[in-house]
């Protein structure tokens, strides 16, 4: 909570053009006037920041549910398609049709949520449907498809890959507060879901049979929770591009630092923790070499690699 | 869009293109683009000018932009995801990166349009076209032309569509496979072709250092599955490593001069 | 041992009149992939009354206890709680009907027994509510029931097989359901668990709850039942109080074994020819 | 059923000697994370023995059965195979010494009970050599007398718990090994089957075989084995003929119930205080 | 079998200029003179085919061994950090020295296997070393650091990304037997090791104790599985890049038509079965569109998805 609290002040503070934090704080409280560095901080840096914890949070919180719901240390937004559809999606726009490049977040978006829905009436139908072996084989095909398609396009665009790299190792951009404006809907909708499953997740830690026992429909749970999973991880790849880092390592940080797999702990500090790391490495690659931009995974890598090897020799 | 007083007005150029046009046209421009280790083509008044670095996604950075206040971004589809946040901060955007030489022309007399003054854009855009003349004059020979893109076994061939293989069709070249296109402008051709056509002139773009030239040479002559085209035994490989051949500038006259002088011996 | 009993559960949303019985089923059926398992299954559970479910090894009774539980639904028959039909029955409202307790244990990482018995607890919670005072005292029961005491920051994963099915117990005791179902509670517990667990059970039994008991041990089955039924082929075939059904010849039909209960000093033993020397 | 015997093993590369027993395990200690789980632990094996080890849940029997099986290097003491210590043997004829049916088992999917039975075998093969008559004779018989023929294609997954415990002793048997040491296999089995796999082992003792049960029946226990190893809190505190290390001063210490071994007519049966009306 | 025959004839007969099956036999057999015919075919169709064949049946064996040694159905090479670092090597090569492009296979191998042994000196260390969820989060962490590599490199050379695409998205090339001459060692041992592992990877399916009664070591067994996917892995990243496809789907393909787990029947299929996909789906992307190649994946995603689907609706 601190270090997010930190992470966003910093956020805020800093970028290419130095803005004095009293300035910032000034500005955010509407005691300054007008000028260039009133509209770097409200128009640039306040919404990135936003996005970034929206982002690092829906993140975390998707794959720690996944991880709950198939009950697999490797589960992440890859694994239900989510990843491969929204890459497709942007990809067709970026590659196909940059003219509207507008459309690139509602259209990672819809193709991710396509991607997951063909996963799960695959994953779902039939008499194992709903078991954990099931929807994981539908995740592999339906994420193959779409990974093919994506490679074809590019394949066919080449000089255009440079322009969907960056959508590929995934960032934040500066540019206002239009795509959160049309994609709030969905993070609000996969937050309360998640907020809803944290105790039928835990319920399914001890087995389907005691978690239907204790009166939790286990298909209905692990639908749920991949909904949910889709629609965070959709609305983030339409924000931030494909950020995997924070999905698959976050829970697994999480966990081991505090020595719990419980649902009730995992989901909420996945959120805070992804939101936090985010965050900072996004500062961290919008100053390091300003005003380059660099690419945030290697950031987050670098912050939070070392923390989660530590915490393996440690703690495992 | 309203004529304007070029020199009270904010423009920021990120396209080569659009700098040195506006350049030829008399006019400064507040700063101009340059990509990440990318080849700068501007021409030597532009030598004094702010240069912002470009990245991906955004291009420029947009809190730099912010402070400078342009009232004009010339920009280019590859920025295309920058160009909201520039339209947040209040900068109108305007694409100028032509993809073909009809653009070169159209998008000339744009800008022009848009610095307010049109009277030498139309001037400038007659002379590209005498030079563009003579320079595509007297044509002798048409040699068979694979220009590919990129480094490795695997590279891609510039089709007829993409702005390469234009230049090439103007310095009388064929290009493989009759110029073949496809919506992209670059595909893979399978070596099979390679060798039933027989090139007699191999151009790579590798996006490479100038000093690498010699030993990227070497290693397309290597390849074995090009080793019996006349190219390779008639030693008539070569290296590009400007941007010239991907990226369209406002020199498309000297260009072509150079493709037919260093490259197609046609001349 | 004294029985907290009805405290641990909470008044179930059905709450069973004198006349229609806790659970009835009748001629349940199941079929899996094509096999019937189960071909006619019957089972009438009371109040205050504990039933015992003995049987050889894929007999059933697994899958007849996951039918009537609500856990599986059956091809065939009927399966009534306090008098309603157990397929219009949902979540909660069910959890709060039985509580069962399966043979399988799934042993998740990073679980504490702590942890484990709160979750049993939490079917009783409605969503974003929190454990209640009342609830934290459940939990507190259910652990001291299942003599997990001092145990609560262990890892499921490093538990002994035996506690381990303490552990399945506690988290089923602490669902606070009226209704038992355990299927082989003590086929890893020593004797003195097993002696814990039946005292636990009939005290249970006393405070009004119903159990069914699924168990190899008929020794076990015939001192804490009041009722047997015997599952043979997927059919209940017998049904009765122990001493009754679990005659010398039914055990030599069922199991094919020669053995015999017999009291002594009104303690009774199973005593088996393990070694065949008929 | 008839012992085939020896039949399912090959002779072992560390020939028994009349002196050296197959089995003799010293003051074996293990330490788990810092506490000590097996304190002091002592086991000794003779061909044609059957020893049985009980003991109350945590006691630490299957720790000492994996310690003294080489799955678990110990912190202390010392474990001799026919003589040898059990660190230096490896691999295949470690394999062919002993084999271990764990306790809790793992059910694959996609795996059949006949391939289940063959891997037990594998341990038989030189890397690449397939299986030899006499092989495919030892998986049949393993497969006979664990009773599960006409079950050979059966998916594990889908057994009932007392199916899938006959398939591990099965794997087991068709290690052929001269020690066999299973950790209770029969907490799943119904009372026929119990009393085959109790049927199954005198027979294997018969032919020479040692045999280690850990198990939790006392009166099965005391039917079946030729001695008796009693452990407590990570000690090994009493061995001996069942009817005298099981007394019921012995029980009442060690499990803390009541209970007492009677015979009649020639088969014992324990008579437990079930309900502690003492 | 006959499948992957049938798709070698018609690998070595098609292609974008046509060359009737009389004269490739003919060519095969010596009996051709030389000429732009016999060149075609013995300097591009023949490696390029046994290429396919020796990357297909490498990967899929690969995935086939880390799915049961790692016991996870979402196991591939991608898990020991393989394809994260091969693919870093790649890049190093094609956009940090392009002069010496010559020099990709070998550092794609070379980072392949240092991925991977950076992520056994984790995995196999400490307490539970070794344990399947040690390995499987030291994979994740040092792919990890790989991916934000490869991503640091890409931004930095934007436009020299174009250069990467065909071993990002996966290809075979024609260019006679070069590649192969310093690769083949690597699939050898490869291939010889998985031949002995078999048998313990079967042990190892009934649980850690019982494959410790049956003689094998299972932290042994996990460490020789993951080097030999390993090595499998990389050596066929260094010939064909990245095709994913393969190792991830082939062992389930093979695992749901078998109806069995039994590596005796996994791991030899699906060497057949991944050797089939790739001749076949490279035989396509060649002659679909000639003379334009295309890339493969996506064929082999036409050719392995259906039947992977229709086995799924099927069999589970
Ligand atoms: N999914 C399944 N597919 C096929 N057969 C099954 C499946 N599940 C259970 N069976 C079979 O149904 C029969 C009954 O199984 P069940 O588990 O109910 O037996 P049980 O009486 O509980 O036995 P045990 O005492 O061994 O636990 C067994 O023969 C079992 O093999
Ligand atoms: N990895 C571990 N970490 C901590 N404690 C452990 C671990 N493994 C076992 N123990 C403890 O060691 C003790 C002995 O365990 P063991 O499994 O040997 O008991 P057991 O005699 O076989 O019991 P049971 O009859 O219940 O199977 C138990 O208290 C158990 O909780
Ligand atoms: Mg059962
Ligand atoms: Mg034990």
């Amino acid at each position: 909570m601190v270090a997010l609290l930190a992470a966003v002040g910093a956020s805020l503070a800093l970028g290419a053009v130095k803005i004095p934090l009293g300035e910032v704080i000034d500005i955010l409280t509407g005691k300054d006037a007008p000028g260039p560095a009133t509209q770097i901080v409200e128009v640039l840096r306040l919404p990135r920041t936003v996005e970034a914890i929206l982002v690092g949070a829906a993140l975390g919180v998707a794959g720690a549910i996944l991880q709950g719901a198939l009950a697999n240390p490797l589960a992440s937004p890859d694994v239900i398609g989510v990843t491969g559809g929204a890459g497709f999606g942007a990809m067709l726009i970026i590659l196909l049709r940059p003219e509207d490049i507008g459309l690139l977040p509602v259209s990672a978006l819809v193709f991710g949520l396509v991607a997951a829905a063909m996963v799960f009436s695959i994953g779902f139908s039939g008499a194992s449907g709903g078991g954990v072996g099931r929807v994981i084989l539908a995740g592999i095909a339906i994420a193959s498809m779409f990974a093919a398609g994506t490679a074809a396009l590019i394949a066919a665009y080449p000089d255009r890959v440079p322009s969907g790299i960056f959508f590929l190792v995934g960032g934040l951009t500066s540019d206002g507060w239009t795509d959160l404006e049309i994609i709030w809907p969905y993070f609000a909708v996969g937050f309360v879901l998640a907020v809803f499953l944290v105790r039928p997740l835990d319920r399914l830690m001890l087995g389907d049979d005691v978690a239907a026992s204790l009166g939790s429909r286990p298909r209905a749970i692990r639908l749920t929770a991949a909904v949910a999973a889709a629609i965070l991880a959709s609305a983030a790849a339409a924000i931030a591009g494909l950020v995997a880092f924070i999905g698959l390592v976050i829970p697994h940080i999480v966990r081991l630092a505090g020595g719990t797999n419980n649902h009730t702990f995992v989901i909420p500090v996945s959120a805070l923790g992804g939101a936090t790391l985010l965050v900072a490495a996004d500062t961290l690659a919008r100053t390091v070499r300003a005003p380059i931009e660099m690419p945030v995974g290697p950031f987050m890598v670098l912050l939070g690699v070392p923390v989660f090897l530590w915490l393996l020799r440690r703690v495992v | 869009a309203e004529p304007a007083q070029a020199k009270s007005q904010r423009i920021v150029a990120l396209t080569p293109f659009a700098a040195n046009t506006m350049a030829l046209l008399g006019v400064q421009p507040k700063a101009v683009g340059q990509t990440l280790g990318g080849d700068r083509r501007l021409l030597p008044v532009l030598s004094t000018t702010r240069v912002l670095p470009l990245s991906h996604p955004n291009g420029p950075n947009l809190e730099q932009l912010a402070q400078i206040g342009p009232k004009v971004v010339f920009s280019s589809p590859r920025w295309a995801k920058g160009s909201e946040g520039m339209r947040q901060l209040g900068i109108k955007v305007i694409q100028a990166d032509p993809k073909n030489l009809g653009a070169v022309y159209r998008q000339t007399r744009m800008i022009s349009r848009v610095v307010g003054r049109q009277k030498k854009g139309r001037q400038l855009v007659r002379r590209m076209r005498k030079q563009l003349r003579k320079k595509t004059a007297n044509i002798r020979r048409r040699p068979k032309v694979m220009l590919i893109l990129g480094v490795g076994r695997t590279p891609y061939t510039f089709l007829g569509n993409s702005w390469g293989g234009q230049l090439i069709k103007r310095s009388g070249g064929r290009l493989l496979t009759g110029g073949a296109t496809a919506s992209g402008g670059f595909a893979r051709i399978s070596d099979e072709t390679v060798i039933a056509e027989n090139p007699d002139v191999i151009i790579g773009v590798p996006h490479a250092n100038t000093e690498d030239i010699p030993a990227m040479v070497e290693y397309i002559k290597n390849n074995s599955a090009w080793d019996s085209t006349n190219a390779v035994k008639n030693d008539r490989v070569y290296v590009s490593t400007d941007n010239s051949m991907l990226q369209a500038g406002t020199d498309v006259a000297r260009v072509i001069g150079k493709i037919r002088k260093n490259y197609l011996n046609n001349r | 041992m004294t029985g907290s009993g009805r405290d641990l559960g909470s008044v179930p949303d059905l709450a069973p009149n004198g006349a229609t019985p806790l659970l009835e089923a009748q001629g349940v059926r199941v079929t899996i992939g094509g096999t019937e398992i189960l071909r006619h299954a019957d089972l009438r559970l009371e109040a205050g009354e504990l039933v015992a479910i003995v049987g050889p090894n894929g007999a059933g009774k697994s899958t007849f206890a996951r039918a009537f539980c609500g856990l599986r639904k059956p091809t065939g028959g009927t399966v009534r709680w306090s008098g309603v039909d157990v397929s219009t029955i949902r979540g909660r409202r069910l959890a709060r009907l039985r509580a069962f307790v399966p043979q399988r244990a799934q042993v998740p990482n990073g679980v504490t027994v702590k942890d484990a018995i709160a979750i049993g607890r939490s079917a009783h919670l409605k969503p974003l509510q929190s454990f209640s005072a009342a609830d934290r005292e459940a939990i507190a029961g259910a652990t001291a029931r299942a003599r997990l005491d001092g145990m609560e920051d262990r890892q499921l994963n490093t538990l002994s097989g035996g506690e381990l099915q303490r552990v399945q117990i506690a988290v089923g005791l602490a669902q606070g359901a009226p209704v038992l179902v355990a299927d082989e509670p003590t086929a890893q517990l020593d004797l003195g668990a097993t002696a814990a667990v039946s005292e636990l059970l009939r005290d249970l039994v006393h405070d009004d709850y119903g159990i069914v008991l699924i168990v190899h041990d008929l020794a076990l089955a015939a001192a804490v039942a009041d009722r047997v039924v015997v599952m043979s082929d997927g059919r209940t075939i017998a049904t009765g109080p122990p001493v009754e059904v679990l005659s010398k010849e039914m055990i030599g039909e069922v199991w094919n074994v020669e053995a015999e209960l017999i009291s002594h000093e009104g303690r009774s033993g199973l005593h088996v020819e393990w070694l065949g020397r008929t």
